[in-house]
């Protein structure tokens, strides 16, 4: 465990993270271009959902897609309860800035299933296909939730300003589905049309966009060091944890594999940067962002790439039995 | 070449909230506005900079409209709507448009 | 060949424009970054000219290359007066936008001449490699015919802007121009070294490329739908059959292969989106953009993409007797 | 630190158009401009945005030229001269400067 | 809408020189300044475009920054030490903002 | 060995450059838009580094690593005193130009040693990955001496602007040395996990980067003509050689291979066109950059990438005895 754990800190993936956290402590002015860093997400969700299609499309309908959606939808609305009750507790935050911080840990990021679905493949280990499409009904839900929070606690005035529409339909979420239902069409047969550029340069790729996601989270942390109390910090850590758990529990309940189990939990373990964010400074413009973006990127992510998903994946091969 | 007078409205904020601003916009009756991209910059909440963002979150916008001076007033009544709750900044200047009917 | 057709609507390549479509109809804000859309255009026109030279010099020249650029020259002239009859007769178009309109449709698609060729390769069918020299001798004629028409009938006053060597040279006609002459240069040994960037990731980009497009044509359609009358609409569905058919009876009578046959009615058939609409803009901005964009993108091209380029491959089996 | 009158002419036109723009103020002598990236915007027809765009038709960009005072009206006349038959918006107000001889 | 007068400053700059400025901006105690792409443009020496450039020297950014009237002139010094020995150009005008704390 | 020149200039590397020069050569409005541009840059450094490091894991480390670093400084803090010396006889640039561009000479460019190694790949001549950590380490010492050089001849002030820590810690170092760690890491696995994004592709995604550099280099030829008199393009042409036999000689006291020789001969014979021009403008902004620009990107640049290279390897072919 300790050896595959080692393992994985010097796979390339994880050390461009790292160089791009150094690089950026340094304050070198390398920076991938905004439009470059939107092309490669663009490139790893389509590609991602796509692949999920593709094993739907081979493996058969499985009648648990639409229980695992149902789970999915309903981590996403219940884990910032959790996280908002353990923010309050340990630090120190508003109850805006807490139901802000808990909405990103009900919502999921992409990026750590990638590099978990990475993980999995260099160990032989399968997933269900179909839990791109779970992925993509847990990027909403808890943003619901978030609101729900803040307006308990403060003005009621949050309710008004809520882009659902631009919740529900934001970019990513519309790509993954369409990407999966494009790969769940087209099958095996598209696949092999496509491999050529959605599956074998696919690692390369995630090492730059993990490159840049280790520059701006260095920038990030740098930016806000004042926002990251002790106790905020310790939240970023156990959060996924508690959020891992949940998840394992649930694959556990859906009988899904060992590499869905993995999965699950990793989504369940992992804080949205991108969606959640853009949706909090429309809602909730009293939150303060450092936090919430500093916290998901800087701490939680770097934590579930380099040690987390390793865990989870030990746990769900414990708890099978394996 | 005969110019008329108008309000030249420059607003800065964020990625996010521009629907929330441009909806205000289209209901103030503008008769048009012009997006420009923001690099970075820094205000009260430090420095930051839009490269390698991936979501929208990070980033900002510039939103430029020309208004007939009668219509300012009310223009900046809706903008101020939007912007209030965020973070942007609002300037005002005089100018002169060449074709009165674009303002 | 109903099954063919319904093959061809479920490739990736296709439903990745219809996944653009949709997310532009649900308004999602889903985007592919200008200089990302221009980055992947680039690749495409780059390895698609590479690719007709590599074939030129592993088949050696071929007489009919001059005849080819002689006809393709002619058809782009000559398209646009056809069209400009129809949209006379159909509409009730001012004689600017219909003249504006009627350039498109004399100059040519290249990513529809790609998604063409996409189609003959999964069928196994070979084309002749020089007709993307064909192409790009395609896109400029038709601006001159239409600039013809709309003095004709209006103020003379439009003579003096047309920008001709920003038409003649602009960049994807030197691009494909310039790659095909590499292509041709180096030959199969040069081709041996960049196809695991030209080739293999090809289809892929493709289907980027085509969500990129899908999104584009479903904003100017959502935009201009008051612009688009069923005349116009109509017009936009007939005229790629009308040069289709031209193209046919030309690629015959220079005695070209099925796929040949297929491509080159595929050119005819196809309308220009990218250089046409920004040379008219300078030389006739009084047309109405929302018109010739919204026809090219949202009606003609996604009508040969889903029927055309099947229908003529069909037909061009057919006249050779296949 | 001593400031010299300029006119600051801002013009918001379509990309195709940029290059006859620019020949033109290169005719009227002025001693420089910038070009500055559009991404989106709204007018009398409709919304639009530069995001996905492969070609520059669907585009506009926003040049600035400082411009002594002096030479305002006649560069505002080339300006028009392209201007008059795009879309573009030409807007006008007075600055100062730094260094004259810039302008 | 109350609003209160302010300095409106501009500057384009080389984009190798974008730190230098932002420091001197920083130790002027401006409240906030935002950075802009630049396309292109022309000047004395010749026209440039920023497209194809890979590293920064061949760029320039627009920064622009508001600050009350009061600071403008020490802020303007500030600017000048560093444009006085780069090609930049700097204009100043004036404005009204609607947050007076903002500049 | 004219064979060969012709050879390589035949190649899709080096045509693709004559595109670019061609293209803007005709004032055609073709480019590769800067996100673009950037991104290929980076995904060129990323590749050329993490190559060298997974050579260094595989042939283990190699004592002369240190030494070589320390040459490589030495020839960048040196070479500036030879290229000045030449330029103020052979031109009449002021001295402030003189240093401006003497430091450009010192550095070094990393697509030429990319060119280079490309163009060894091909012979099947193999060269010392540590190499590319040796390109890194020559980046900047030529700065310091290029601003002595100034200061000494001119007013004292520059000393006080010049950015350190953005000269050394400047992106393009940081990620080529990054990725030389990285590789080194995690060596041939890491490499198979990745090749199909940074080895496959390589050499077309070259392709695309040299059609860019070549429109780049040819507006910046012709903005800044009168700028080149022939003295300062004689020197353009001189200095690569006079650097190649400094490189040479270097690397025949390190006792490197034939391919190590003929890349240290490139490094030496390139000068920078992206690090040392940044450094140049805030640190010299006296410097006229048209002139440092358009030799090193539009003079020297081609001239190794047609002639140089080919003739640096057949020396030290020769040298060694081959
Ligand atoms: N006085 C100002 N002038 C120009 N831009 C400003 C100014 N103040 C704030 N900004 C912009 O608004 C952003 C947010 O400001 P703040 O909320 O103060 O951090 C900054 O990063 C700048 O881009
Ligand atoms: N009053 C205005 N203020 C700022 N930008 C405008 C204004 N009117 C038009 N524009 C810009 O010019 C473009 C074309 O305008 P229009 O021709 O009215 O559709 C719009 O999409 C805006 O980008
Ligand atoms: N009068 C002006 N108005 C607007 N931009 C200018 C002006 N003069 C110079 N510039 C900008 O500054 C750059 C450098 O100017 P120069 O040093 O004169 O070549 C130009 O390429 C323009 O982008
Ligand atoms: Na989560
Ligand atoms: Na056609
Ligand atoms: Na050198």
């Amino acid at each position: 465990m300790l050896e595959l754990a080692v393992q994985n800190l010097l796979s390339p993936i994880v050390l461009s993270f790292v160089l791009g956290l150094v690089a950026a402590g340094l304050r070198s002015d390398l920076s991938v271009p905004e439009a470059v860093a939107k092309g490669l997400s663009i490139y790893l969700l389509f590609a991602i959902g796509y692949k999920g299609g593709v094993e739907v499309a081979a493996a058969g309908l499985d009648w648990r897609l639409a229980l695992g959606l149902l789970a999915g939808a309903g981590l996403s609305a219940i884990l910032p309860l959790i996280a908002y009750g353990l923010l309050r507790a340990m630090s120190r935050l508003s109850s805006v800035d807490a139901a802000a911080v808990a909405g990103h840990y009900g919502s999921i990021s992409i990026v750590t299933f990638v590099a978990a679905g990475a993980l999995l493949q260099s160990r032989g280990v399968a997933y269900e296909g179909w839990l791109v499409a779970v992925a993509a009904t847990m990027e909403a839900p808890a943003i619901l939730t978030a609101l729900w929070l803040a307006q308990r606690n403060a003005s009621a005035r949050s309710a008004a300003g809520v882009p659902w529409r631009e919740v529900i339909l934001n970019g990513s979420i519309v790509l993954l589905i369409g990407a999966f239902l494009i790969g769940w069409a087209t099958g095996p047969a598209g696949m092999a049309e496509v491999e050529g550029f959605l599956v074998a340069p696919f690692k390369g790729v995630l090492c730059l966009f993990l490159l840049d996601m280790g520059l701006v989270a260095g920038r990030n942390l740098a930016r806000s060091r004042s926002a990251l109390t002790v106790g905020v910090v310790l939240f970023g850590l156990l959060m996924p944890l508690v959020g891992a758990v949940t998840g394992l529990a649930t694959a556990w309940a859906l009988g899904l594999s060992v590499g869905g189990m993995a999965i699950l939990a990793t989504l369940a373990a992992s804080a949205s940067y991108i969606a959640v964010p853009a949706a909090m400074r429309v809602a909730l413009p009293e939150a303060n962002p450092a936090i919430y973006l500093s916290l998901s990127l800087g701490v939680t992510f770097p934590f579930n790439l380099a040690v987390g998903i390793t865990l989870y994946l030990a746990a769900a091969t414990w708890l099978s039995g394996g | 070449m005969q110019t008329h007078t108008a309000t030249r409205i420059e607003i800065i904020i964020e990625s996010p909230a521009l629907r929330a601003l441009t909806r205000e916009l289209d209901r103030a009756a503008v008769k048009g506005y012009t997006v420009l991209p923001v690099l970075g910059g820094e205000g009260r909440s430090g420095p930051w900079t839009a490269a390698g963002e991936v979501g929208s979150a990070g980033g900002m916008v510039a939103v430029l409209t020309m208004v007939a001076p009668e219509r300012a007033e009310s223009v900046l009544d809706s903008v101020f709507e939007v912007v209030s709750r965020h973070i942007g900044l609002v300037s005002v200047s005089e100018c002169r448009v060449v074709r009165p009917e674009r303002v």
